[in-house]
């Protein structure tokens, strides 16, 4: 049964206690994001200081993979520098795309590996992606204003 | 051709022998449960066969050429347009032939678009004119192809956008507006392809017509479904698709009453519906010529004629009998699963066989990952209808859709499932 | 795959070998001769296999279901449209799945006209707004596919058509016409379906550029006969059809420059389209989702593919070299019947193996009877291409079109039939 | 060989000998019809008399079928009642488009029994009902005009 391949125990356990949900004050710019096939939608804020993020809150509605990596997400990114970070959104992104084929390097996406299993389900990965892109957005908007 | 029993229930073994993809399997080995067919429809060897069949002996552009294959070819195209319009009660140029539902619907909001500008137009096109002031009415469980073209039509032309809402219970709500002297047009889905109500068409073409209101039935969930006559509904416009009544993908069809599709401006432009082309102008063919521009849809034309064939020879009116048992059991196993609630009517009244429902504590995509695990193809999201989902409060649903070769036994693994999606997220 | 042989020849026993309906008979037991591949191509058995596999093990709704068969139906049409993309030099999401090429430049004309009304849109769509003033120019030899939509565009935004006239040979006569400032859109055929002129791409893209003008390439007797680099030609858009290239009919490609696309207002709307969608209003996908409204023709796409992949087997050097030689033999032999005049280039410099021609005397339909009767099919009329007609003078021409299942001997054949029309109407 | 059966001597006659060609004065109503799919044209004048056909004149750009047959419905129609005329047409129309099921009657329609082979193309039908939808368009218009 391939199902606990894809709902590692990791995932499930930031499904049920998600990390830094809600959403705080103060913050630089939010972001909103939807899936369009399944109507899950997050709500993003991002906190910078100087190049460092400060906070990542968030407001989700959605199934357990995306509220799961979404609170992977704010495990990740919070406290390091935006470069740092963009750089652990873009492995996770690479292994989330990659069909299974990309295990990801634990070294640097963390609690992240435990999404490998999603990627072979093409139909899930933007639900893996979903507070990542959110992030991404909302560090850009943060930049273009500043 | 299909076999089916002398008495009532179809003969399903036969049937499911007719279609190829149900004997496979899926995710490591198991059989296939295919309860999709609310989004697509699989086909039967009599549909691919007639294809292949026309493909390698009659194929060639039609309406255009004098040879005989030419000739073939279009006596293959109008005769399964004859086909379908006797299966939905109407004449044969009284259908126009689209890639899609989605297409028709399109078509018919173009036509007053295009209408609304009134350079080098004659006057048959008035009634299609709108401007500001004038009211579009929709309903809030349309799918979004039948929503978002009158939103857009409303955008170029300053029409408002009206609709009627959602009951408890996932019906169009009949008090919930009234539509007055400035309703244009009142468009609605025949059943929802969600909660599986069947609309009042009756009462909507009714209340349209005392207005002067013209009426567009989305019937795509409907004339795959159930015995549907065009004409004795009344309506002035209808769409549905091949791909849903076991027919080919790329090949739906439009309905328009034969005085509207006189009137109407082309949409789509190009080969085979003109009278004549001069650079500095053209004229155009007659319907239903005049809005099939281009070399068309042939050998889906003529698969979709014969899953026309296919469905006739079982009966409509059994195949609508078998879809509602499926519900019914859908219906009765998953009453027993604590936390499903169901959006749509519980009961079988006016109502046709695709069950939707939500899983307390279990998002809908994680329901239909375990049925997936399972050999259970569901879909899962909003199905297009996010205005109704909105309307319930979710984001998503799980929805279950038949077709003649489902099974009881098939429905009933639904509700195990759902038992067992609970189980492993913990949801006692 | 496809036999072909080591050296410079197609291995025509094995390609026709590919293609079932040719070893068919018609009017009383003539072999084939199908001489109409400039109408519709006909197909090989790797192509209905391609489709049949499809349809019996992958079917389901593309990008919408979450089970196994939509993860893989959706995954067979998105490959196929990369094979489309690398035979035509483009990115995948630079191709727009339509259904037909008629459909692909109505998509391009209705953009600009709905840009045209500026309620509720993004300044980015501020570069397709035509008014009065501005400019369409095509050409006098286009089919009515590159024509009408152009005229209605006119009509519904106040701009005006311009055209480059047509040269004795039946050429883009470029000296006829200056591009102006006002000029926003060039549209033309990359090769005539009538005189098989292959047009001047660079220079009419350097001349659109140089007022900055968008240019719309007709590549339907392009792409499926020779090799075509999109991107290395420069233009903006490009439309082709399936069934012209050996694949299914229903199914078209409409090309577009991602920055262009990307900048497009919808064209037709409805499900799969969408970003988000409240009964308010509504917002939509990237490109080229955003143009693919509906259940699209999905197993047509992956017979799409598997011609694709049958014609790169062979190549397309190799096919435009096979066609320039059935013109050769065409061009040659009719030359030696007194009466028969060619309507466009005798030489075959720039020129595509389609053969237009009229008998003194005779008038086309009826050397269009007599060959039939041989059992050799060719289209008669003015192939959508009434302008062209009008410009040489004559109501009607017969066209001989090839493609690579066709032999020299059956293009010789055609001389023979014309002889024989002529003596049978008494025209020595 | 079908051939012969389409093409029979009567119509190959009328096409190299077509009867009352030509645009003559006076004329009641003109009609211009074409064949969408091939080209063809036809400008037809009326002349009526009371109820009497005074006079059929054309000009045509056609095929052999399509000038043959306008050439027999001159001989048919001219100096008929218009009652009597449509009765010809409709009894023509009825073979044309009776994919080669009705012989037509020899009685009523002359040298148009002749064109019963061509009843078996369609691709043809509509070449040899040309002259014959001008001219009935062209009565209609002198009727809605008196
Ligand atoms: C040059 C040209 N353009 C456009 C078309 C239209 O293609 P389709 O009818 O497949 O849309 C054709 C063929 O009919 C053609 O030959
Ligand atoms: C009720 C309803 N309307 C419209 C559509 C659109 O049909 P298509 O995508 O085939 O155009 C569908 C199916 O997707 C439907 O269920």
């Amino acid at each position: 049964m391939k199902l606990e391949q894809m709902y590692q125990e990791i995932i499930l356990d930031h499904y049920r206690q998600p990390h830094g949900a809600g959403l705080r004050e103060p913050f630089d710019a939010e972001t909103h994001h939807v899936n369009p096939t399944c109507g899950d939608e997050v709500t993003l804020r991002v906190k910078l200081e100087g190049d460092e993020v400060k906070d990542v809150s968030y407001e989700s509605l959605g199934c357990s993979i995306s509220q799961a990596s979404t609170s992977v997400l704010t495990d990740l990114v919070v406290g390091k520098s935006v470069q740092e970070a963009f750089r652990i959104l873009e492995s996770f992104q690479e292994m989330a795309q990659s069909r299974g084929k990309v295990a990801g390097d634990e070294d640097v996406i963390g609690d992240g590996v435990a999404f490998a299993g999603v990627s072979k389900y093409p139909a899930r990965v933007k639900c893996a992606l979903l507070g990542w892109m959110a992030f991404k957005d909302a560090v850009v908007r943060v930049k273009e204003e500043a | 051709m299909t076999a089916v029993q002398a008495h009532e229930g179809l003969d399903l073994t036969a049937i499911r022998g007719d279609f190829p993809i149900l004997s496979r399997t899926v995710r490591e080995d198991r059989p296939l449960v295919y309860l999709d067919s609310g989004a697509t429809s699989q086909r039967p060897r009599q549909v691919l066969d007639a294809e292949r069949r026309f493909l390698e002996t009659h194929n060639a552009a039609v309406h255009r050429g004098a040879h005989q294959l030419a000739e073939e070819a279009t006596d293959d195209y109008e005769a399964a347009r004859a086909k379908i319009a006797v299966l939905v009660g109407a004449e044969p140029e009284e259908l126009v032939f689209t890639k899609n539902a989605t297409e028709g619907i399109n078509l018919v909001a173009y036509a007053f678009s295009n209408s609304s500008i009134r350079t080098g137009l004659g006057p048959e096109t008035e009634r299609f004119v709108l401007g500001p002031g004038d009211e579009i009415v929709v309903t809030e469980l349309e799918h979004h192809a039948n929503l978002v073209p009158w939103q857009e039509l409303c955008r170029r032309t300053g029409a408002t956008l009206r609709w009627y809402s959602v009951t408890d219970d996932g019906r169009i709500d009949l008090d919930s507006l009234e539509l007055t002297e400035r309703t244009r047009i009142v468009a609605f889905a025949h059943q929802s392809n969600v909660t599986a109500a069947i609309a009042p068409v009756a009462e909507l073409v009714r209340r349209a017509r005392a207005v002067g209101a013209l009426t567009v039935l989305d019937a795509c969930q409907s004339v795959p479904h159930m015995p549907v006559n065009l004409t004795e509904l009344g309506v002035d416009f209808a769409a549905f698709s091949g791909h849903k009544m076991l027919g080919p993908s790329g090949v739906g069809v439009l309905y328009g009453r034969t005085e509207l599709l006189e009137a109407m401006p082309p949409f789509l432009t190009g080969g085979s519906m003109i009278e004549m082309v001069r650079m500095e102008g053209s004229t155009y063919a007659p319907p239903p010529q005049r809005f099939e521009a281009g070399v068309p849809m042939t050998s889906q034309a003529v698969g979709l004629g014969a899953a026309v064939d296919y469905l006739s020879a079982i009966g409509m009116d059994r195949v609508f009998a078998h879809e509602q048992e499926l519900a019914r059991v859908a219906l009765d196993t998953l009453a027993e699963v604590p936390g499903v609630r169901i959006v749509g009517p519980t009961d079988l009244t006016d109502r046709g066989g695709a069950v939707a429902f939500v899983v307390d504590g279990v998002h809908a995509h994680d329901v239909g990952q375990v049925l997936d695990d399972r050999g259970i193809a569901v879909r899962v999201g909003h199905h297009c209808a996010w205005p109704l989902h909105r309307r319930f409060g979710i984001a998503a649903t799980v929805r279950a859709s038949f077709h003649v070769y489902n099974t009881a036994d098939e429905v009933a693994q639904l509700a195990e499932g759902v038992r067992a999606a609970k189980e492993f997220f913990g949801v006692a």
